[in-house]
């Protein structure tokens, strides 16, 4: 867990953030077993991939805009 | 009860240290690594809930910050869809 | 030193504002340092040490305050037990499916009084039911401000 | 400090639970006057408002649009009725929810206009009122955790100490910033540029009145007399 | 001893540091929007402050504080959203463009959207029911929002929107009727607490689910 949330403070690009961001939650999950919420450890498992689907899908459409941007500067300074 | 303060230092830590990746990270003036950020003092919050026994508190937790950062999420979308110069 | 006039110049941009207002709480924050803290130990409500009925093994932990399903109340210590008639009933109960849950699996505490009945329903609904009230229209109201706003500006619903 | 000092005789109470609603003159006038407010504004009809170009000498009408009308005028009743609310609460927490509910109402009201400026003045408002929720719930919990009681008639017999008197300066930097008085008062002043005064009017009302209660109430937990 | 007298030594001594580093995530929270020009970066960091008053109230370790908790969070959610509508919306005045022009056509093919979809949220609105109340009504929501992010794309029509709201201002009356109940009238208190707990979930669920709606017309318009 650690490991994790020195991985997303360090590490620049969002989707290795991502990657770092998931190893943290899957700590926290083994936190919560350890303390024997089974009920709490579930949900959290459940919303977790949730929370990075949609880290995803914004990552993902924040990099075509700004491709596109890009390619229209590009343009204009030809 | 060691355990317990296992939890609750290194929620403290997570907390505090999220929070100060947060405000001056390495870039963070790209909103979405901003919003990245935010997750590490959330998930040390749930730590330092966790170590109280605020389960239900923890359980609502987990569901509303997933909620709350797709808010943040669309209106980080929103503004660069529109190119706005704030 | 600065003109007083200036200083209210600045001060009447809106955007400074939060600013301005974020640098003196912080200010307030730190003075809370040099503040002499502790907890005082007789609360209302008061809990149980933490992990203590876990480890127990108590298929209710951690939120087991005793009471017997729709016969016997369960031990609440409310700031004012007399304007509550019928104060720890709810704490005490628990729904068939949440009975079910209790006899099958040891760990689902937070589940089984999360379900309709026990304490923290008993505080959100009953006793502090009136904070409930506010609690539940402050997100109606901003919930009408933010689906007026996005229907008609940022969605451009009603136009169409 | 007693609350029949400061408000008169305890007229009624009206418990609900742990939270226990009560009626003093003081605090009954103020009531009356707040519903009474809010029931003026739900039969009054909006006002067109004029406004000067610049450059040349026509003027530009902005009016309010039905629809408009309609959510302002809901909103606006609803600040009438939360600071009427305020004002008998006999528990902190309450209060303070009172308070934070005024607080979003308050952005609602000017969120439909057209103008930039007030949009970007509502969105600062918003912001303050957002970071002043921290300091809001942080001082009641304090207080919480400094006696053990959230109720007014408890916090009026408690000793009083260090802890509690930071955390009523929490709790009044909290309030100024959910009202927006003075010296955070650019923002709304830049909202009542806004079309439609009685809703506008709300605004200003509702702040006054929970700007007296607030010190009433911090005058019963700091007994300073 | 189920219950005791007083709050434990051990929750005690857990008190300072709790409060000291809420006290501090503020702090720096405060400092940085103070530092901030950016309007978006102050909004992102309000939720940093945000965190700071949940641990403070946290801290005093009650199950009152807990029941304090859930109206915190709740303030949190409802400004965090209020606000960044009027955001967008001011930005949209300011460059003068408007939304339907706007849409950036975007496909995004996951293989969870496709094929656990269903299943996570049929689990999430089960387990939310079973739960009710706010707890209830937050997850059931998140499993709504995440089924109607994955579906296809299809403006929601005004007359729905408006019914699904409708819905959730008589979910918020019936929950108003079961609190009277407690006090009107004691002997029914199963009633009341029943109709409190439903009121409540379908409230925030149906809300949550026309917030779902908001962000898949942002991510998958096509």
């Amino acid at each position: 867990m650690l490991i994790g949330s020195i991985g997303v403070i360090v590490l620049p690009k969002p989707l290795d953030k991502v990657i770092m961001f998931a190893l943290l939650q899957a700590g926290f999950i083994g936190t919560v077993v350890a303390a024997k919420y089974l009920d709490v450890a579930m949900a959290a498992a459940i919303f977790d991939p949730i929370a990075t689907v949609i880290f995803l899908m914004a990552i993902i459409k924040l990099n075509e805009i700004r491709v596109k941007k890009r390619d229209l500067e590009g343009e204009h300074l030809d | 009860m060691i355990e317990t303060q296992i939890w609750f230092y290194t929620g403290i830590v997570l907390l505090v240290g999220g929070s100060i990746a947060t405000a001056i990270g390495p870039g963070v003036k790209d909103p979405i690594i901003r919003t990245l950020n935010t997750e590490i003092p959330a998930i040390g919050l749930s730590l330092i809930f966790l170590t109280y026994n605020h389960t239900i508190a923890l359980l609502t937790y987990i569901a509303a910050s997933v909620i709350i950062t797709m808010i943040l999420l669309r209106v980080v979308v929103r503004m660069e869809e529109m190119g706005a110069e704030l | 030193m600065k003109d007083i006039g200036q200083i209210w110049n600045d001060l009447a941009n809106p955007k400074r504002i939060p600013r301005l207002f974020s640098v003196v709480l912080g200010l307030i924050l730190i003075v809370g340092f040099f503040v002499p803290m502790a907890l005082n130990d007789h609360q209302i409500y008061p809990r149980p040490l933490p992990q203590e009925q876990i480890d127990q093994e108590n298929p209710l932990a951690p939120y087991d305050r005793g009471g017997v399903p729709l016969v016997e109340p369960g031990i609440v210590k409310a700031q004012y037990p007399q304007n509550s008639a019928k104060l720890g009933m709810v704490t005490g109960y628990l729904s068939p499916i949440a009975i079910g849950v209790k006899n099958t699996t040891r760990y689902y505490g937070t589940s089984i009084y999360s379900s309709p009945g026990g304490l923290i329903d008993e505080i959100l609904y009953y006793t502090r039911g009136f904070d409930t009230i506010l609690e539940s229209a402050i997100l109606m109201m901003a919930f009408v401000i933010a689906s007026w706003v996005a229907l008609n500006f940022t969605m451009r619903r009603r136009k169409d | 400090m007693d609350i029949a000092t400061l408000g008169g005789q305890i007229l009624g109470q009206i418990p609900l639970g742990d939270i226990v609603l009560y009626l003093t003159p003081f605090n009954l006038f103020m009531f009356a006057g707040a519903l009474i407010f809010t029931t003026l504004i739900a039969i009054s009809r909006t006002e067109t408002q004029i406004e000067a170009e610049f450059g040349s000498l026509k003027d530009k009408k902005v009016k309010v649009d039905l629809e408009e009308f309609k959510i302002r005028r809901f909103l606006a009743i609803v600040c009438g009725l939360a600071t009427a609310g305020a004002m008998i609460t006999g528990d902190l927490f309450n209060f303070t929810l009172f308070v934070a509910l005024i607080g979003i109402v308050n952005i609602g009201i000017v969120s439909a206009v057209k103008q930039v400026d007030v949009l970007n003045a509502a969105y600062q408002y918003g912001l303050v009122a957002m970071i002043a929720s921290m300091p809001l719930f942080a001082g009641a919990a304090l207080i919480l955790g400094a006696t053990g009681t959230l109720s007014l008639f408890q916090l009026s017999q408690t000793v009083t100490t260090p802890m509690m008197y930071f955390a009523s300066l929490l709790l009044l930097m909290g309030i100024i910033g959910e009202t927006g008085v003075a010296p955070f008062y650019a923002t709304k002043a830049e909202m009542f540029r806004t079309p439609g005064s009685p809703f506008i009017l709300i605004i200003h009302l509702s702040s006054l009145l929970i700007i007296i209660r607030a010190i009433e109430i911090l005058l019963i937990i700091n007994k300073p007399f | 001893m189920l219950v005791p007298e007083l709050v434990p030594a051990y929750t005690v001594s857990l008190f300072l540091p709790a409060l000291y580093a809420g006290l501090i995530t503020g702090f720096i929270g405060l400092l940085a929007i103070s530092f901030q020009k950016n309007d978006l970066s102050a909004l992102i960091l309000t939720d940093i402050v945000g965190l700071a008053m949940l641990v403070i109230v946290a801290s005093v370790g009650t199950d009152l504080a807990e029941a304090l908790i859930l109206p915190g969070l709740v303030v949190e959610l409802a400004e965090i959203m209020a606000i960044s509508e009027i955001l967008m919306s001011r930005e949209m005045r300011k460059t003068g463009k408007t939304a339907p022009l706007l849409p950036f056509p975007f496909t995004a093919d996951m293989e969870i959207m496709t094929t656990a979809a269903n299943f996570i949220a049929v689990i999430l609105v089960v387990y939310g029911v079973f739960l009710s109340g706010f707890t209830g009504g937050a997850i059931a929501g998140g499993g709504i929002i995440f089924y109607v992010i994955s579906r296809k794309s299809r403006g929601l029509p005004i007359k729905i929107w408006e019914g699904i709201a409708g819905i959730s201002g008589i979910a918020w009356a019936i929950w108003l009727a079961g609190f009277l109940i407690f006090f009107v009238a004691p002997d029914y208190w199963l009633l009341g607490l029943f109709m409190s707990a439903f009121g409540i979930l379908l409230k925030v669920a149906s809300k949550m689910g026309l917030i779902g709606v908001m962000a898949r017309e942002e991510f998958k318009r096509e």
